[in-house]
């Protein structure tokens, strides 16, 4: 497979329905500061969610909002309305354990009614501790296995190729999961088929389940390894909303390359208590803590 | 159970062997051909190999489609995660390598992006049970069919001949979900005529008889073909079943040679635990009232000594000599008494 | 079969249960206490985790022992590999990592570099079944059973409750090999006594009787012992086995099962295909004359729904009700009809 | 795990019995070119062995058998007499289908009869396709499945480190096996665990098993990328036998990490008709190119 259809910043927008009815996103998405605040919603939703289920992961909840708000608060290219059209972007979130955030991203943007997200981890809910494809719309993958995300983008990314698509591929994955080697081998094969409509991005926020990474097993220098595996790379602020939506919405870095966003992020961001700590990896938030959280982001739940 | 127009008038009184064996050939080379048939008329088939563009037989295909055409090296993690992305994306690809890499290293990525996630992926294993011989058990895919047929959602086929590997092709090209298809390279006797319509969940039945089952698949369909001739000799009447359809599992043939034959053997490459013989044992000790003995032939629980496949094959007693073995154990022989 | 001495006497005699069910306890914590003493005592053991020091309750091990633990980080094949090296090394690594990824993912790795290897290593799959519940059929291990009772060399092992963790861990240390223990994380009744010693390929005798018997492991068991009680109640006396020692197995108890009571069940944290049911199903068939019918309980051909543990064992059924459904309907209620 | 046991290069060498006994490596391997003429005998045998199998992989055999004949000829301390002396240095032969190569080797140090090795591939024989270490003695570990090798190495060197003892371990590896991503979890690994105790040496013949590296998954910039994974690494000459050998007995390159020996080879080396062709991977020579290689090679088998 060598076809190489250039990724041009020209690309198809859904057709007919508007991208964003019912959504929470509502277009004044290209505004930091609301980013921000419907981001700090996420991080409330998801830590409700938590509350509820009394399971979760809300480290890497909070450490990813920012990212999920600027995705889908306008880079990403979807339709609600038709959760498969075959042209819209793709968005994997391999750290599949931060679905509750995920979850909240999915039906702010207008995929499910909000209410749903207070069915998280009930019996038979659609909502499952890691995310179902079959279950709920605007979900691509099934993942919870660290090291399953890229691999499938990668797959997404060669068939937009293929059928000569302009669609991007984005996958999030944790920096502790990057010791699987299932990724590693998926890089070495992006970087072979030059997809440049492949958007790495790593929450960099220096902790797993048990440490900090570099004590369990360093990443550093993970900007140099993805070069070396081929990647055109950047390292931004992963809380700044500004700069992630600029950074995501024009990439590709580099044309004829995939591209690695390295998001040096705050694991349990946004929340004092959690911040840094190892122990929220899945650290349940009580009623105490979720108000104390709630005044922290300035936001409410938008169940 | 699949019974043939020819021998359906036929079926219920024993006869003379319908499916005679043909000329031998390698079922890779079906599964190739075809493979570029249905890419021909098919823009979304695909192929992704890992390294393996001459084992797989693909170097045609590659030649003809090399924008459909994915080699992701030396990796079958990714293989399968990239065939997952493809069908996310619209494509339909055919993931294939030996299986014994196949399953055994991607088991995960079978698991959860082909079986929970119900992903439009056809897994081709190749060159599987023991047919990489004296390259050894690292080699060997003796537990595939035990692994994979514990995989909620995924379809696993075992083809008998390169005239049903085409039907599996054909049938796994228009069927959505995730499959596993088991593909030899020992070089088997074409048993199905040309044309022949692969039917999920339906024994095929080769041969009426009525005093013993013999089930098989894959490479062993054509000895158990062969073993009846030799039990017909002794006035013993088999009935010949190509369990090709491993999952889902005709069930109600296993039950009608519960109580239409006395005695039941089956015959696979690969262990004898957990495999065709298990499901079948499965089906007689939960549903079959008074059934009728069981044999499962296949390996004990060891990994293979060295030697060509066929010697192996010939050591674990997978020839039609081993079933006939097993059947005149089971149910006596016939022949006078010298 | 393993007859605990105090009730050797009586076997014969349907009795009241001589194992009765003391108070819940996590077997995790039988079995980090266990590797802290035996660390103790034989400085070749060492543990290998993959980022899952909290999941795997090794903390104190961790603490006690830092030399030797060691934490490959998220990467399950290395991990094995990694227990492989360290036993050629000399050293004797227990690897311990959820269930789910550690057989999956390390498939091929358990397969060639234990198996095939005859390496002397422990796999400890922890939180093994659906003890991981909500989190979803990625973090279950239902056919962990079945996948890894078919390769060759491997010793599996699924103790019932603390005292038999304790014990199955003494035995791996003691045992040359390479074993693979199933440790759930769902707390259960306290079943064995303190000092209870594990013998491979023996069943454990909890309680006699002679109408069904009820073969059990893991989480099950207790619930099989609940449900004798019930059947008791009802006129039906159970023959309650442990059936914790998967490969090897004993046949003989399964053949003594088939002559000695009117029905089998078989309750299993996993699959119904393939694992604790299907080798009793596959020695029956093959073994036992006018067998008496099976029940497999189980998971049906399905990844679970959303739930806790405790909702998706009662979703399939997995529960004393189950078994007691399952054995009135095998061999009928003796209680005079209403 | 983090006790550091450092190597010195005062190793114990096995007790008592004489490390060369019944060996045709007879103390000579200091000399460059005996080396390289025991080299040969390695190759020759492999291809006749490959002759008499009618299977096998000549191209990799070839390529490896100096770094073999270097390491067995006197780099690694062991006793063919006690193939299990604790203390032994370990070498893996991850790329498992050079086992004509390895066992050639083996049988040359004395670890069994060299008459075994027309055995190859034989109805039960001890020479089976792949290493067997329940059938033969000397060999570490059963590999086939690319990408096994180095994980087991890196519990070898850690077993070392627990145990306070100075045997090195010695992985060699295939150039595409490195596509498995589980040699980059072990990697990551052993940097971790500072393994300075463990050499890695690629097998940098630039093909696979269908075609070159590079135009299947490209493995350049191959240095850094062990680099950013925390390795010391060299490029060397993989048939210069002075090289080979100097590198070998000095390892590790630095005291504190582990090594990585990039052997730059020849796909096929010494025989015309098989260098750089990927027929050759695992091509299998006819009488007529059996006599042309013991012509070009000078060499005979050793069996
Ligand atoms: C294959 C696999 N092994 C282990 C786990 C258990 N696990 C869940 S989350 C986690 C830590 C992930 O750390 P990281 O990738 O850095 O994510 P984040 O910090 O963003 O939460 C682990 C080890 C898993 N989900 N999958
Ligand atoms: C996991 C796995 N996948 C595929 C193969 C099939 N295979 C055997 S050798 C080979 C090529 C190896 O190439 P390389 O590592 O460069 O070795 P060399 O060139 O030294 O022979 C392949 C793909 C295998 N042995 N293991
Ligand atoms: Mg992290
Ligand atoms: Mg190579």
């Amino acid at each position: 497979m060598q076809s190489e259809v250039p990724v041009t910043t020209q690309r198809q927008s859904p057709g007919g329905v508007s991208a964003n009815a019912n959504s929470l996103f509502d277009g004044r998405e290209g505004d930091p500061a609301i980013l921000k605040h419907l981001a700090n919603r996420i991080r409330m939703t998801a830590m409700s969610m938590t509350n509820h289920a009394h399971l979760g992961h809300t480290g890497g909840d909070l450490s990813a909002s920012d990212v999920l708000a600027v995705l889908y608060g306008g880079v990403l290219q979807l339709d609600p309305q038709q959760p498969n059209w075959p042209q819209r972007d793709r968005f994997l979130l391999s750290k599949g354990h931060c679905a509750a955030a995920l979850y909240t991203a999915l039906a702010m943007r207008g995929f499910f009614e909000t209410a749903l997200l207070r069915t998280f981890m009930d019996p038979l809910s659609k909502l499952n501790g890691h995310p179902d494809r079959n279950k709920l719309p605007g979900v691509e993958a099934n993942t919870g296995p660290l090291g399953h995300g890229l691999p499938i983008a990668v797959g997404c990314a060669i068939a937009a190729k293929m059928r000569g698509e302009t669609w991007r591929t984005f996958v999030l994955t944790g920096d502790g999961e990057l010791q699987e080697g299932s990724n590693w081998e998926a890089a070495m094969s992006a970087q072979q088929y030059k997809l440049d409509n492949l958007i790495v991005i790593v929450d960099r926020n220096r902790l797993q389940q048990g440490d900090f990474t570099e004590n369990t097993i360093r990443m550093e220098p993970l900007a140099d390894k993805w070069r070396t595996f081929g990647f055109a790379v950047t390292e931004i602020d992963g809380h700044n909303t500004a700069t992630l939506r600029e950074v995501l919405s024009g990439a590709p870095l580099e044309v004829g390359k995939p591209t690695c966003i390295i998001a040096n992020t705050i694991k349990g961001k946004g929340v004092s208590f959690a911040e840094n700590q190892p122990a929220w990896h899945h650290g349940v938030p009580t009623e105490e803590q979720l108000r104390k959280a709630a005044e922290e982001l300035e936001a409410e739940p938008v169940w | 159970m699949v019974t043939p127009p020819e021998i359906a008038a036929e079926e219920s009184q024993p006869s003379a062997p319908t499916y005679t064996l043909g000329p031998k050939a390698d079922c890779r080379d079906a599964f190739s051909q075809t493979l570029v048939e249905l890419a021909g008329s098919d823009p979304r088939v695909c192929a992704v190999v890992n390294d393996s563009v001459s084992s797989t037989k693909l170097k045609g295909f590659m030649g003809k489609y090399p924008e459909r055409f994915v080699n992701v090296g030396i990796a079958e993690q990714n293989m399968v995660g990239v065939g997952t992305g493809l069908a996310n994306g619209g494509m339909l690809p055919f993931v294939c390598g030996a299986s014994c890499f196949l399953t055994a290293r991607a088991m995960e990525q079978v698991k959860v992006d082909l079986g929970y996630t119900r992903s439009n992926v056809k897994l081709c294993g190749m060159s599987s049970g023991m047919a990489y011989g004296q390259l050894g058990p690292t080699h060997h895919s003796i537990e595939d069919i035990a692994w994979t047929r514990v995989i909620p959602n995924l379809t696993v086929i075992v083809p008998a001949d390169a005239a049903e590997t085409e039907a599996a092709m054909r049938f796994a090209h228009a069927t959505d979900g995730p499959m596993f298809l088991r593909i030899s390279r020992v070089p088997v006797p074409s048993i199905l005529p040309k044309g022949h319509v692969f039917e999920p969940g339906k024994a095929v039945l080769l041969r009426e008889g009525h005093d013993v089952t013999l089930m098989a698949n894959g490479v062993l369909v054509s000895r158990a073909l062969e073993a009846a001739n030799a039990l017909a000799a002794m006035g013993i009447e088999a009935r010949v079943l190509n369990m090709s359809s491993i999952k889902p599992f005709d069930e109600p043939a296993v039950l009608a040679a519960a109580r239409g034959t006395r005695g039941i053997v089956t015959a696979e490459e690969g262990l004898r635990a957990g495999g065709l013989g298990g499901i079948v044992a499965e089906i007689l000790a939960t549903k079959a009232r008074n059934a009728p003995p069981l044999r499962i032939l296949g390996l004990p629980d060891v990994f293979a000594p060295t030697g060509t496949a066929e010697f192996l094959l010939e050591h674990f007693g997978l020839t039609a000599k081993g079933i006939v073995d097993a059947s005149v154990e089971l149910v006596g022989s016939k022949l006078p008494a010298r």
